[in-house]
């Protein structure tokens, strides 16, 4: 029988020890190269962390391998970040630049530090859910790899953090990043009238749908979408599997801009949507990877250093966001849900363009 | 072992990014279910749509979380992936590994599982991708034995995370590892067997740059912050311009509160105006250090957009002391985690309950005082209730 | 008549303020509706309660706007306003009057009703404080043989207003007078016929300091603005230095753009950045001159709370010219009055209705293109419709 | 047979001589003093303007009054200002000095120009409607006596504007306003169940609650309200008659703050609360003088040049606000009508006093 509620392993034993000796007492931290983090302590002690990007897909053998390279280097001991990029721990200055040449050699891109893009938090997709609009890994392979200098490098005017959601779910950071990539469905779920009333609870069935598109049948034991209150979020196929809304002709991704997560300077803040629509056009999304990186491209052109993308827009305007991106402005970025209003201008205070 | 055709996802093994197309690759070499993966995969990129059925309820003896099933729609194509379901693993706290726990859990997963895995899941968990029905209990049974444990899945508490924090960061107000690590062990039991309306996650960091965009993706978040004057070391503020940093510009400018001020030799900050952004501190740390009292702020709500719109956690008790062995802090979800289980309806978030009964009713129910700090701005609406005892008994 | 006691409104006519008490006192010498008004007042201050009961539908023959019935509920103690209903009389746009015109007035209400006024009622008009059910109609006969005629009421348009403008200030963009009394004229039906589901108030300031509060209380807000840069009298910028302004911290720190520079001798503006907000040209009227082309930001929606919370006007036409007859202007209107009149619920004003159906359907409906300067930002929930010739045709 | 539709006076016909030469072509202004304005036109042409405080309430012999002055100064013209003071309208600056002279003899006051308190905007109240919770005239009376001095004088940070409405419908511009003086009931409606069949069309009644408390109940013709969610608007009284809601006990009056029409600087924003409740004192209503007069001190003392009540409160923060004035904050001061969630702190930028 195995043991129950054991609960993870403790994080006290996983820590290296200079990290163990210097617990709580950094004094501060300096990054002398892309990629390299360096933090002093109060005792004087310092510790290495070498970033490396990851795919987050990772076999088994890729993850022996990291290992390998932590005890090469790292006496065994790393860490991964919230944002699923590997951090090689030293305490041993002189292992920095071997470490550096073989990740170099390996492969690993090393970087993601400072005013970067670091690597994409982002979701299943076609690899493993049941709801996507699109995949995860394969945009964010196809995108990475053209923005990859911005990986490897410093130059941006400050951080940039991307995301990625498969579907309206958003179980990537999708809703707060400076550039959010989101599958999103355009067509209405088609209930299966055959199934739902073995499958599907018809009260909660109802209960999801965000904007009351679905009534109850109660004769029937199943449910009515009405076409035009349906903005295709998904949710209720989410509670009844028996009203598919995936659609290979009309799925794809949307693109949002200007959210933040720290406190810096300015409040957390969400996405907003620049991009309605673009098609899924697997292998390598093509339009997906040009739309990103028009924006990253105008906002490294025009912001100020220290303004991270929707501190640049707040600060030039969206008036001016659409112009200097060319991204049309359409009905569909006015906001028409709940607090729809709140986002409405009113002010005759506005740009011309 | 027959190769697979994959001439669409081969396109995605060339570039600079480590590709996940050579990882399952990699694991399709010697295993089956990886092997049917990266076919099913190559299917959805031919008709670009899942092929993966809505997940079923599959899970280990005791629990009822941390394995999500699937299964395939083409188990005729595929059918090492018929059955192809995920455990989540409770990462160590902070996502520090130690390699030979790594080695452990990597070798449980290939004896049970496809040998692919997520580091990590969005939430934090270790992802195990894809094992089969039978697998589960085995696989679970090698995990424990490993000294790992599963995480959150259905309307159970989720794996808690935090950020990295005093394991290395000199910005760290709070333990966040020990929080979370306490938090996680004594919640187990949450954990592992889901018995709220929906989901509950809790991320920590240790201070507001919020590295575990803890805000936006937590129902209770748990921040780091401090009261007291910012520190100045007025020699290390002069080597920062030195090493060309414009202080007037870069820092004072950029102040949101323009609490500070800069005469080319002296750095003032006016902390009573301060708001800890950190903007300051994160351009200087080594001349700039928080004050000296520290604790955190707690705020509740925040989630993604289904199903009343995406929410960022909101202020609810502006500053707690937070230390061993944190009563007071698990006393306050204890209660929260209550009052939501009495009253919020299935699939309702704590924020979207909160909106719906308000944020009077709550703070009342959870005892706690309302403070301006817990509003942008106080309503401009006049529809204010008032509560009974503020009435005069009728006359009439 | 025997003069009342009225001890507690006795104590408001002390202070420096004019008071209206004064004025009842002076009507009620000699008018019995008045002396009863006073004492009914008196009883109001004494119970602290209203002592009118719920309004009654009365008007003069063809029209069903204009005039506001009103009963006693102590026509015991008070027969004198029994019935005391007031008169809503469309002042001169703009409040001019002549005084001949005002005498005209008076004469006509002091010999139908009170001898009390307000000038003016808050949405424009001269009301005209209370008469007799059967003095409704002969009133209304001797004021339009003395050329006024009754304002709105009720779901009808209400009497529009406009700020005094071109008649005497530097900064109208537009003819706010020409304008409003245009409108005026051009819907006199829909002013004293009520046919919406609710009322519908069009206001007009010639410039972003909205004088007559427009954005905020009318369903249609015509504010004047303008393009092109801004003109700079530099001698006049000089001249305001000179009489103590301190251009960098008074005008430049407080442009909410900070398109302005100012070396101390010559002000430089990036109007491209310009949101035309009027504060410099507030501080430095001589100096500043606004661009040359004028036109006028068309915002709806704007009311008071009821029912779904107070809204404030929202841009849907951010640049358009205005000359008479106001064609596009009028058409505008009457095509946004159809669609509200099509699909509003009762008591449903404007701006609810395009919350409810959602501005991407009013503009679709109304004609209008969607452009960036209608939000302050895009949305950020990802519940997107699109129309069906977005949508690919099935092919499954 | 009276003659409909011919609507109001032509304004030009109002208009003084000087205005109409100079129609459209002023070319700028100035205040030599509170409550005169001089415009000069681009001809050089000047007109003098002297403002006079009013009560709005004014009887036909005090209207007459304001003729006879304007007739021996202003050659008969004079106007209304949008919140209901007097505008003397003169071309003849030798006059200016006699009417200010008279206007002082009988005792209106000329200011409310610039940086002052201009005149009250306010409503009907116990004179002439049905539904108040308070008076309009008499508190407005009682607050001007006080401020006074701010109306005759420029001596504020920037214009303070004062609104009153009488009850949640909010006839004055009380919603964007510095300080809005607000009469609020705090009891629920008692239905007259003998009275609602005769007098009130159910379904519209039951529409017309904007937080769901009231339910038809079809069979006895009537309605009942769920005290719970009635927060005492009042708009279910507007619409039915027979559920009165004034209670001279629990009545009274709100104060709210930081209000704006203009876009000067900042755009228009709402009235935020800022005491909930202060009793009905007629005549002098002395809890309400004192709380606007501590506000506009408090203001006036710490807010900077050219800074609008709701500028100053955004700027300092408004836990600052509260701790400068003494005011209490409550959970009443947090929203939880539809769009409350916007109010609430989604960050953790803020003061702790
Ligand atoms: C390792 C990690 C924490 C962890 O426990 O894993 C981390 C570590 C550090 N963060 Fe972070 N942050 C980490 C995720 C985040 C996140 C969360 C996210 O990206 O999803 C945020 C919020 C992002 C947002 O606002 O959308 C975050 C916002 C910051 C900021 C504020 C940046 C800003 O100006 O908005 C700082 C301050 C700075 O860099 O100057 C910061 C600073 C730092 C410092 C300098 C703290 C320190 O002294 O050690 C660390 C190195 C930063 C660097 O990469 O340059 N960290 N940091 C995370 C690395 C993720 C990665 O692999 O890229
Ligand atoms: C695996 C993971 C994505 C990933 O690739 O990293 C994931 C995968 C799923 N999420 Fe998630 N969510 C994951 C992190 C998140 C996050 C991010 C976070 O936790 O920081 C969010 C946004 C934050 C939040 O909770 O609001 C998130 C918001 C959702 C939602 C929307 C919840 C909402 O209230 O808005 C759903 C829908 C639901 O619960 O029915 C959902 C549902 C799902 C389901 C279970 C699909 C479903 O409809 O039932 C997905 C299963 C995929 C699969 O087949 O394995 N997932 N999900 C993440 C969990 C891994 C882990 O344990 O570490
Ligand atoms: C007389 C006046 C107040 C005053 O003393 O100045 C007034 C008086 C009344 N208003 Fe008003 N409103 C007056 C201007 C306003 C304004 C201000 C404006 O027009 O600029 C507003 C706010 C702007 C707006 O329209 O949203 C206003 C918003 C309301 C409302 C709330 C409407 C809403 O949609 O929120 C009601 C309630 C209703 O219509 O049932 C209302 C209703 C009323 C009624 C008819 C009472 C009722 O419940 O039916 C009042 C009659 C009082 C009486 O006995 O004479 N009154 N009312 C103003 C009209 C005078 C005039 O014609 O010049
Ligand atoms: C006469 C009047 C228009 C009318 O048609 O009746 C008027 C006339 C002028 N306004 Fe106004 N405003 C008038 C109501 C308003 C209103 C509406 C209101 O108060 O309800 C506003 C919006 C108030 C608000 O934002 O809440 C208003 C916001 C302004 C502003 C912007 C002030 C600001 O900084 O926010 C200016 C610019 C300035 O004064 O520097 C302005 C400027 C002016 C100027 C200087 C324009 C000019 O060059 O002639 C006029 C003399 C101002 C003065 O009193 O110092 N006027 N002005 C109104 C006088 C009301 C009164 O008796 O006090
Ligand atoms: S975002 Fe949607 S499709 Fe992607 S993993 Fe989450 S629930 Fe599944
Ligand atoms: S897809 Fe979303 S909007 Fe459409 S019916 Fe389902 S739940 Fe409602
Ligand atoms: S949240 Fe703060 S304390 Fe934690 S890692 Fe980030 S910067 Fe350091
Ligand atoms: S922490 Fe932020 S608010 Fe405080 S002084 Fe530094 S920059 Fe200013
Ligand atoms: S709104 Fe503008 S144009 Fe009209 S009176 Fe006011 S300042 Fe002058
Ligand atoms: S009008 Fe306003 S935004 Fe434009 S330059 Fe002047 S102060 Fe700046
Ligand atoms: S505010 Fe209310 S009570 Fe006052 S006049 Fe308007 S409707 Fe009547
Ligand atoms: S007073 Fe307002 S909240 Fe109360 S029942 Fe009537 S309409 Fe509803």
């Amino acid at each position: 029988m195995a043991k129950t509620d054991i609960g993870p392993p403790d994080y006290k034993t996983m820590l290296p020890p200079v990290i163990s000796r210097n617990y709580g007492k950094w004094r501060y931290h300096e990054i002398p190269q892309p990629g390299l983090l360096v933090h002093t302590a109060e005792s004087g002690e310092k510790l290495y962390s070498v970033r490396a990007g990851s795919p987050r897909l990772v076999s088994t053998d890729h993850i022996r391998e990291m290992c390998a390279i932590a005890e090469k280097y790292c006496d065994g001991y790393l860490r991964f970040t919230s944002r699923h990029n590997i951090e090689f721990l030293l305490s041993d200055k002189d292992k920095v630049s071997p470490l550096l040449a073989e990740l170099e050699s390996k492969g690993y891109p090393v970087g993601g530090t400072g005013h970067s893009i670091s690597n994409i938090v982002h979701t299943q997709g076609w690899v493993h859910c049941h709801t996507p609009a699109t995949d995860a890994s394969g945009p964010v392979k196809a995108v990475m790899d053209e923005i990859y200098d911005y990986f490897v490098t410093m130059k941006l005017p400050a951080h940039v953090r991307i995301a990625l959601a498969c579907c309206l779910n958003m179980c990537g950071a999708v809703h707060c990043s400076d550039i959010a990539i989101l599958g999103i469905h355009r067509t209405v779920p088609k209930p299966d009238n055959t199934r739902v009333p073995n499958v599907c609870e018809i009260p909660s069935t109802v209960a999801s749908c965000p904007t009351g598109a679905i009534r109850g049948d109660m004769k029937n034991k199943t449910i009515t979408v009405n076409d035009e209150k349906c903005m295709y979020c998904g949710n209720c196929y989410t509670v009844c599997p028996a009203m598919p809304i995936a659609d290979p002709e009309n799925d794809g991704i949307s693109i949002w801009v200007g959210g933040k997560v720290s406190n810096a300077r300015s409040a957390p803040s969400f996405s907003k949507l620049a991009i309605p629509f673009l098609p899924n056009n697997p292998p390598r999304w093509p339009e997906v990877v040009d739309a990103v990186k028009n924006i990253i491209e105008v906002y490294a052109s025009h912001a100020r250093k220290h303004e991270r993308v929707g501190e640049w827009i707040e600060r030039v305007g969206w008036e001016r966001f659409f112009t200097l991106t060319g991204i049309p402005f359409t009905d569909k970025h006015i906001d028409d849900f709940t607090l729809a209003t709140e986002t409405f201008r009113s002010s005759t205070l506005f740009k011309w363009e | 072992m027959a190769k697979r055709e994959t001439p669409l996802l081969d396109q995605l093994e060339g570039g600079k990014w480590p590709s996940f197309v050579k990882d399952m690759k990699e694991a399709a070499e010697k295993n089956p279910m990886a092997e049917d993966l990266l076919g099913q995969l190559e299917l959805s990129y031919k008709d670009r749509i899942g092929h993966w059925k809505h997940g079923g309820i599959v899970g280990v003896k005791g629990y009822g979380a941390g394995v999500i099933g699937r299964y395939s729609d083409r188990p005729d194509l595929f059918p090492n992936v018929q059955a192809f379901h995920t455990m989540r693993v409770n990462h160590p706290t902070g996502w520090f590994y130690k390699t030979d726990a790594l080695r452990r859990l990597c070798d449980v997963w290939d004896k049970h599982g496809s040998g692919l895995t997520n580091m990590h899941g969005s939430t934090g968990d270790a992802i195990l991708l894809g094992t089969t029905t039978d697998h589960i209990q085995p696989c679970f049974d090698d995990l424990t034995e490993a000294g790992f444990d599963l995480g959150g899945s259905g309307s159970a508490l989720r794996t808690p995370s935090a950020c990295v924090g005093p394991g290395r960061c000199e910005w760290a107000c709070i333990d966040s590892l020990d929080v979370c690590y306490n938090i996680t062990m004594s919640f187990q039991d949450k954990i592992h067997r889901p018995m709220f309306p929906y989901k509950f996650k809790i991320k920590v960091s240790a201070c507001p740059n919020d590295c575990v965009a803890s805000i936006a993706r937590s129902d209770f978040s748990i921040i780091g912050t401090w009261k007291g004057k910012i520190r100045i070391d007025q020699a290390e503020v002069q080597a920062c311009t030195a090493s060309g940093l414009d202080i007037q510009k870069e820092v004072c400018d950029l102040c949101p509160t323009k609490c500070m001020e800069w005469d080319g030799k002296q750095l003032k900050i006016f902390d009573e105006d301060c708001t800890r952004c950190m903007h300051c501190i994160n351009l200087m740390p080594k001349a700039l250090r928080q004050g000296e009292q520290r604790g955190a702020t707690i705020l509740v709500g925040g989630k993604a957009p289904i199903l009343e719109g995406a929410l960022l956690s909101w202020v609810i008790v502006p500053f707690m002391k937070l230390e061993p062995p944190y009563e007071e802090l698990k006393d306050l979800i204890l209660r929260i985690q209550d009052w939501w289980d009495e009253h919020g309806k299935s699939r309702e978030r704590l924020g979207e309950l909160i909106k719906r009964l308000g944020m009077r009713v709550f703070l009342r129910a959870v005892g706690l005082p309302a403070v301006p700090q817990m509003v942008k701005a106080p309503r401009t609406n006049p529809y204010v209730f008032f509560w009974p005892e503020d009435i005069k008994k009728e006359v009439k």
